[in-house]
């Protein structure tokens, strides 16, 4: 039978890549890095900080109410930078598996699209803790607590594209079930596993982002450092001992044949059958074990060497796994779509000027970072 | 004239000086500035009487307008609109407009009503702006009612014919009214000749008489104030000339654009010809701002006690019509107990005209 | 053409992207013009060393954070997905075409973002000439992201050298890019900025208490704000028209001076409604907050607004009417279609060209010719038409009392939409002058049917069935099979 | 003031200076006053513009619906004894036919080239009249006879074709 019409999956637009694959991949997985980590924080801040500000809710000089009003304060600045960060994989994931996602998103375009509002209302919940709760009072949590189980939806809905994407074999089925956009992906087995654990992973996150807290204050409030320190490593201890039965959860719910591309029981030291991908996920373990041992020292101690050494281990283990995502994304679907089977032909100006203004973007935000810390060094 | 003082006086100031000579401007100029608009909380609706001025001036120029293409006849008056419509240039445009205009125009003029009703300015000694305006008001519907016909479509020529025929329901005399009206036995070229005549002629000159008479008697009495507002101690006041007229400038420029908006993305259509002899339509209804009327009609049986069912009809529509006549002598402002009637019964009417309304549009 | 349709009930899906893209465009104009307006009145504030400007600076800054970097940001990325969504061919020839301009773009809108934060946070903390020059910055930055997409909007409509006249691609990006209408859409558009800009101010200003100078200092400061646009708008504007593809002028100029005449008259209404509002919203702005700042109040500010809003509506409204029936001019047809891809598609069968149709299309009985039409409809009709009731552009409404014939007419007619014939004729010199016509009266303003001539039959089966006629055929034919079911106990009873 | 400002920069002014900004509102200078004029002159100009466009072009007859005919059956020649004129219509241009009573057929264009007045033959004068200003013009050829007419009237072609009266234009009767 004719191959297409069991995955009626769309070509790529005749006209050729204008960049390398490679180097949109590399783009693809940067640009998911640097969005998923304010991503993660704004996800699970809001609840965060309002767990702490309920804590601290009879003592207004508490630690956990300095901590959850500073965290709260800061959530706008974060979602504003993983909306921004978030443009940049979601551009070359389209012109990757532009053929994928258009339709998985079509699927589900009502879910889809409702993310915007979700997002909205969102934010604008954040805002209306930071600039209405004196006048909101104790009611005031709530809203950082709401904004985080709207966001946690937006979450839940890119699970469902994310998933969809990789199984062409669903979508005409689901469309002539109804092509108005309604559906999740809902039957797919790694869906909840995978949800779960990149949930967790975002509060472990925002635990780094406590404990970061910490290192800012270092100078100021030592007390109030040490326990923002403790607070934030002995959150990601946690969670991340947790992820040690989740994460093995979501590994075995993926397809056999993605599995075996990391590891394999039966391949020499479990050796999978892609080499990179193997040592990604022995390596990953390692910073894994680092990144525990030195958070516990840390939980401990409030010791700050220890948190850093753990914060460093953890973000090259959030920049492992990025690729490792890309990986189980590019191993699902390479007989079906393969971007490297397109023509290329570099935009080379373009690409120059694109390179140069990013690393001008870099400094340029650096810059920024050193005059606003000035200026609130003098006031 | 000296070259030196040309200099000094611009062209402007010689312009106004030079009528000054002739009309009393300056004396006008300071009666404007003299009057003053009580600035509160409710002064949006005093913006209500001059967006109704606006439509006035809408309708009387898209009229004029349309007469220059529209054949008043009964043969000629389809051929002629539907040209109006789709060939001459911007003509479905200035249909549009006097269409919609006449429906606007008569929304706006019950919000200006009921506003004024409810900030209670009928009381003494604005009796006769209070009925000049219900006069206003009556000649509206019957400028809509005749303005209706003229296109000669399908609608046109059945809701004249029911329309007419209610008329005829009235006791003794309407079987009498409704040939007069109609100029014969059926709705043709006599009654097109009448319509078209009252509609561009008689009605025209009546409006100019009760709007004159209305605005004379405004200028007379200046502007009401609500009860609430004579009793404060600081007053805030605006010069109606020329901070009020500004004001009224910008909100007709608001209105434009939205009219435009309505009448450009949704222009008035034109039903198709006339068939005398095929059935009415189906879902035929008159324009909605009788059609409260024509509920009551609808829903009273057929034998009421001892009358005809449509005679208590209009006696009922009589007879609430006659307390917005009368409610100026009812409410002199002395009797707070009779005050709050009045503006319960504000309510209570305002109510039933939207539901019925509302009723009459569901069938 | 590889893609399912999202089907959306009533408005179509092609006004899911209108919707989110005006609405945002009427926040990201803003975001731009306000930022001059926020670097120009903060220079104003630092001369007059003036605390009640930067008072109201401070005010206005709050309100541009929360419309901007949300609903700005937000309805943003909302267009991108939403195209993605309704549109996903034409998409996917603009993220494949200018996916580095769009990175290039996201490094000034992530500049323009955190600028604006900082700037924002250091407000009164930082030294005041400083904090200047970060507004100015800001200006700057949010400009670069107007430059990069206003490159890639024009290049939608006049492509310039990118394209020959068969729409094949001959020229590179960068044609499209710096194309004829670049700069005079530049200018229009930052115009249209300051303006906003203006509006917006207006809104923040008119809620000053207690301070009637500094209020009725800042209206008429703010009203001034229309004067680019009053100036040197209609200069640029006329620029533009002259950089529109021939056809599209001449559309626009047989439009507007017969309105009203032909059933195609929409977009040149629009195109009018857009210059009424534009018009009337300056005049609204002289004789209320210029000339009688005294009483002018937030609820007039908000008319204004709305007016503004208005004018944006119009405006965005035609300049995508202005590329029909394409998504890409002269490239991509609304419905996925390439103009280039026409004679392949006509030779191959649309079923065949098309994955999305052919993968629907096995899942049929052959003899179904209306199923097959229906498949036809979605796919190549459903981008700009809703099928069944009163939506918009509803197929049932437009055939209205088509019978059979005329709508078989209609679908052949349709299939030269794209057909342009020439004629070769002698003038009085006797110099040979060739006049180029449409064959058809759809041209410019529908694709082209592409398919098999039985393809294009159960087209038009299926839409008999949306026609009135059809549809009361449909309703006596239920009825006769109602008849029939009970027809048996009847003969039943003979026999 | 100018010098406060100049200080404003160096040094932090506990309470800097407020301006009153009702004088700065009213005490426009004079340039900017006409050049805000001049603005909202031309923008009336061009509001005018605006709505005058769709009510010209509104009001704008139409294009004339002339009728242009090449061939006019006026009747049988038994219809018209010699002596006898019918005035009728060609297209839409009124139109004169003459049957002299030497027997020979004229027809003219009937608008008198005086002041545009239809014209009549005089049985008993045996002239052409009008009847506006007392143009008089000559039966057979259309010259001006007397009065103010400047020119003399357009000929059109009169023929008999199977015992019919014919009109044609007069070009496109010489032509063929």
């Amino acid at each position: 039978m004719d191959p297409i019409t069991l995955y009626p999956i769309g070509a790529y637009q005749p006209m050729p890549f204008p960049a390398p694959v490679w180097l949109m991949e590399t783009l693809l997985v940067v640009g998911f890095f640097i969005h998923a980590i304010p991503m993660n924080v704004a996800l699970m801040g809001g609840i965060t900080s309002a767990i702490l500000l309920f804590q601290g809710k009879n003592k207004p000089e508490s630690y956990q109410q300095r901590a959850g009003k500073q965290i709260a304060a800061s959530l706008p600045l974060f979602t504003t930078a993983a909306i921004t960060n978030g443009i940049v994989p979601l551009l070359f994931l389209q012109i990757l598996y532009g053929p994928l996602t258009y339709t998985s998103s079509i699927l589900m375009a009502v879910p889809w699209l409702s993310v915007l509002f979700l997002l909205v209302i969102g934010y604008y919940g954040l805002y209306i803790f930071n600039y209405g709760q004196n006048k909101l009072g104790e009611k005031s949590p709530w809203f950082l607590l709401g904004s985080s189980v709207l966001f946690m939806v937006i979450a839940f809905f890119f699970s469902n594209n994310m998933t969809l994407m990789l199984t062409p074999e669903k979508f005409l089925p689901m469309y002539q079930a109804s092509p108005s956009g309604m559906h999740l992906n809902l039957s797919e087995p790694t869906l909840i596993p995978r949800f779960v654990h990149f949930v967790l992973a975002a509060v472990a996150v925002t635990g780094l982002a406590i404990g970061s807290f910490g290192l800012y204050f270092k100078k100021k409030d030592d007390g109030y450092a040490t326990w923002l320190i403790k607070t934030g490593a002995g959150l990601f201890l946690g969670i991340t001992l947790l992820q040690t039965i989740v994460g093995p959860w979501f590994l075995f719910t993926l397809p056999g044949p993605v599995q075996q591309q990391f590891f394999d029981v039966n391949g020499a030291g479990f050796m999978g059958l892609n080499k990179m991908a193997s040592h990604l996920f022995r390596t990953s373990l390692g910073l894994d074990v680092i990144a525990l041992i030195a958070m516990a020292i840390a939980y401990v101690k409030g010791s700050s060497k220890a948190f850093i050494t753990g914060l460093v281990s953890a973000l090259l283990l959030i920049g492992a796994m990025s690729e490792m995502r890309h990986l189980v994304r590019v191993f699902s679907i390479s007989n079906i779509l393969d971007p490297n089977t397109h023509a290329v032909q570099p935009q080379t100006e373009i690409l120059i000027i694109f390179l140069v203004l990013f690393v001008a973007l870099i400094l340029y935000l650096g810059w920024l970072a050193k005059i606003v810390h000035k200026a609130y060094q003098n006031k | 004239m000296a070259f030196e003082t040309f200099k000094k006086m611009n062209l402007l100031k010689f312009g106004y000086d030079w009528l000054n000579q002739r009309v009393p401007l300056e004396a006008a100029i300071k009666f404007a500035t003299k009057k003053e608009v009580p600035v509160h909380k409710h002064s949006i609706w005093y913006y209500m009487g001059g967006i109704c001025m606006l439509f006035v001036v809408l309708q009387l120029v898209t009229g004029l307008l349309l007469m220059v293409h529209y054949v008043p006849s009964y043969e000629g008056a389809y051929q002629s609109v539907m040209a109006i419509n789709n060939k001459i240039p911007f003509g479905w445009l200035i249909r549009s407009m006097h269409s919609w205009g006449a429906n606007l125009f008569i929304a706006i003029l019950v919000i200006h009503m009921f506003s004024t009703y409810f900030m209670k300015a009928y009381r003494s000694p604005r009796e006769l702006t209070w009925f000049s305006g219900l006069g206003l008001i009556g000649l509206a519907m019957v400028f809509g009612f005749t303005g209706y016909l003229l296109p000669m479509d399908e609608m046109a020529f059945f809701a004249t014919k029911v329309g007419v025929d209610v008329a005829g329901e009235a006791p003794f005399i309407g079987e009498l009214v409704a040939n007069f009206v109609r100029g014969g036995e059926e709705v043709g070229q006599a009654t097109m000749n009448r319509f078209f005549l009252i509609h561009v002629c008689a009605l025209p000159a009546a409006l100019m008489g009760a709007l004159g008479l209305h605005l004379l008697l405004i200028q007379i009495h200046g502007i009401s104030e609500p009860e609430y507002f004579k009793k404060l101690s600081i007053k805030k006041y605006e010069k109606f000339f020329p901070d009020f007229i500004m004001n009224d400038m910008f909100v007709w420029g608001g209105v434009t654009l939205l009219f435009l908006a309505i009448v450009c993305l949704n222009p008035w259509p034109l039903g198709p010809t006339i068939d005398p002899s095929a059935p009415a339509p189906i879902g035929i209804k008159p324009e909605w701002y009788f059609l409260s009327q024509f509920q009551v009609l609808k829903l009273m049986p057929s034998q009421f006690l001892f009358f005809e069912g449509a005679h208590v009809a209009m006696a009922i529509i009589g007879a609430a019509a006659s307390t917005m006549v009368l409610i100026p002598f009812l409410d002199t402002g002395k009797n707070p107990t009779i005050s709050k009637l009045a503006t319960i019964w504000g309510v209570v009417f305002l109510i039933a005209l939207g539901v019925l309304t509302y009723m009459g549009l569901q069938v | 053409m590889s893609y399912p349709v999202w089907e959306v009930p009533n408005i179509g899906n092609g006004w899911i992207i209108g919707l989110i893209a005006i609405f945002h465009v009427f926040i990201s104009h803003f975001a731009i013009g306000g930022g001059a307006f926020l670097a120009l009145t903060e220079t104003l504030a630092y001369k007059k060393n003036d605390d009640r400007i930067y008072d109201y600076i401070k005010k206005h800054s709050k309100f541009f954070l929360l419309l901007t970097t949300v609903l700005g940001a937000v309805s943003g990325v909302g267009i991108w997905w939403a195209i993605g969504l309704a549109n996903p061919s034409g998409a996917s020839v603009l993220i494949q075409n200018f996916g580095l301009f769009w990175g290039a773009e996201w490094t000034f809108f992530a500049a323009e973002l955190a600028t604006f934060l900082a700037y924002y946070y250091t407000m009164g903390k930082m030294d005041k000439k400083n904090h200047c020059v970060l507004a100015w910055i800001y200006f700057g930055i949010s400009f670069g992201t107007l430059f990069v997409i206003n490159g890639i909007l024009t290049g939608m409509l006049t492509n310039g050298g990118w394209l020959n006249a068969q729409g094949n691609i001959v020229g590179t990006v960068y044609d499209s890019f710096f194309n004829p209408a670049f700069w005079p859409a530049l200018a229009i558009r930052l115009f249209i900025m300051f303006a906003l800009a203006g509006i917006y101010a207006l809104l923040t200003a008119s809620t000053i208490k207690g301070q009637d100078d500094l209020k009725q200092y800042l209206l008429r400061y703010s009203a001034k704000w229309m004067l680019p646009g009053l100036i040197a708008g209609p200069l640029f504007v006329v620029w533009y028209m002259f950089t529109l593809p021939p056809a599209t002028q001449q559309v626009i100029v047989s439009g507007l001076s017969s309105l009203g005449e032909g059933n195609f008259s929409m977009m040149a209404k629009v195109i009018f409604l857009c210059i009424v509002f534009a018009t009337g919203l300056i005049g609204m702005v002289i004789v209320g907050p210029f000339l009688n700042p005294k009483g002018f109040n937030t609820t007039f500010a908000l008319m204004l607004l709305a007016s503004g809003f208005g004018f944006m509506f119009t405006e965005e409204w035609s300049r995508e009417m202005m590329r029909k029936p394409y998504v890409i001019y002269n490239y991509m047809y609304s419905n996925g279609l390439r103009k280039n891809q026409i004679a392949q598609v006509n030779a191959d069968g649309f079923f065949k060209s098309n994955a999305w149709a052919r993968a629907e299309g096995a899942t049929l009985a052959k003899e179904d010719t209306v199923g097959h039409g229906k498949l036809m409809f979605r796919y190549q009709c459903m981008s700009c038409h809703t099928a069944t009731g009163n939506g918009y552009r509803s197929m049932a409404r437009l055939l209205g009392e088509r019978d059979e014939n005329a709508i078989a007419n209609l679908i052949t007619l349709m299939k030269d939409n794209h057909v342009i014939l020439s004629e070769e004729s002698k003038d009085e010199k006797g110099n040979t002058v060739i006049t180029t016509k449409a064959k058809t009266p759809y041209n410019g303003y529908m694709p082209p049917v592409v398919g098999h001539q039985d393809e294009l039959d159960a087209l038009s089966k299926y839409l008999v069935t949306l026609s009135k006629k059809g549809m009361e055929a449909g309703a006596e034919k239920a009825e006769a099979q109602m008849a029939t079911e009970s027809a048996p106990q009847s003969t039943t009873t003979k026999s | 003031m100018m010098m406060m400002m100049a200080t404003g920069q160096e040094e932090k002014i506990e309470t800097p200076p407020t301006f009153d900004y009702s004088a700065e509102t009213a005490g426009e200078t004079m340039s900017r006053r006409l050049f805000m004029g001049g603005m909202i002159g031309v923008f009336g100009a061009v509001m005018a513009a605006v709505a005058a466009g769709p009510l010209l072009s509104y009001l704008w007859p139409p294009k004339s619906t002339a009728i242009k005919i090449d061939k006019l059956v006026l009747g049988k020649v038994a219809e018209f004894p010699a002596g006898t004129s019918k005035n009728f219509k060609f297209g839409s241009i009124p139109a004169l036919f003459i049957h002299s009573p030497d027997g020979s057929m004229h027809a003219f264009n009937a608008t008198c080239s005086h002041l545009g007045c239809t014209v009549q033959y005089q049985q008993a004068k045996n002239n052409i009249y009008c009847a506006c200003h007392g143009g008089t013009y000559d039966p057979a050829t259309g010259n001006v006879v007397a009065g103010p007419p400047p020119e003399g009237l357009h000929k059109l072609l009169a023929s008999v074709e199977a015992g019919e009266i014919v009109i044609r234009p007069e070009k496109a009767g010489a032509k063929a």
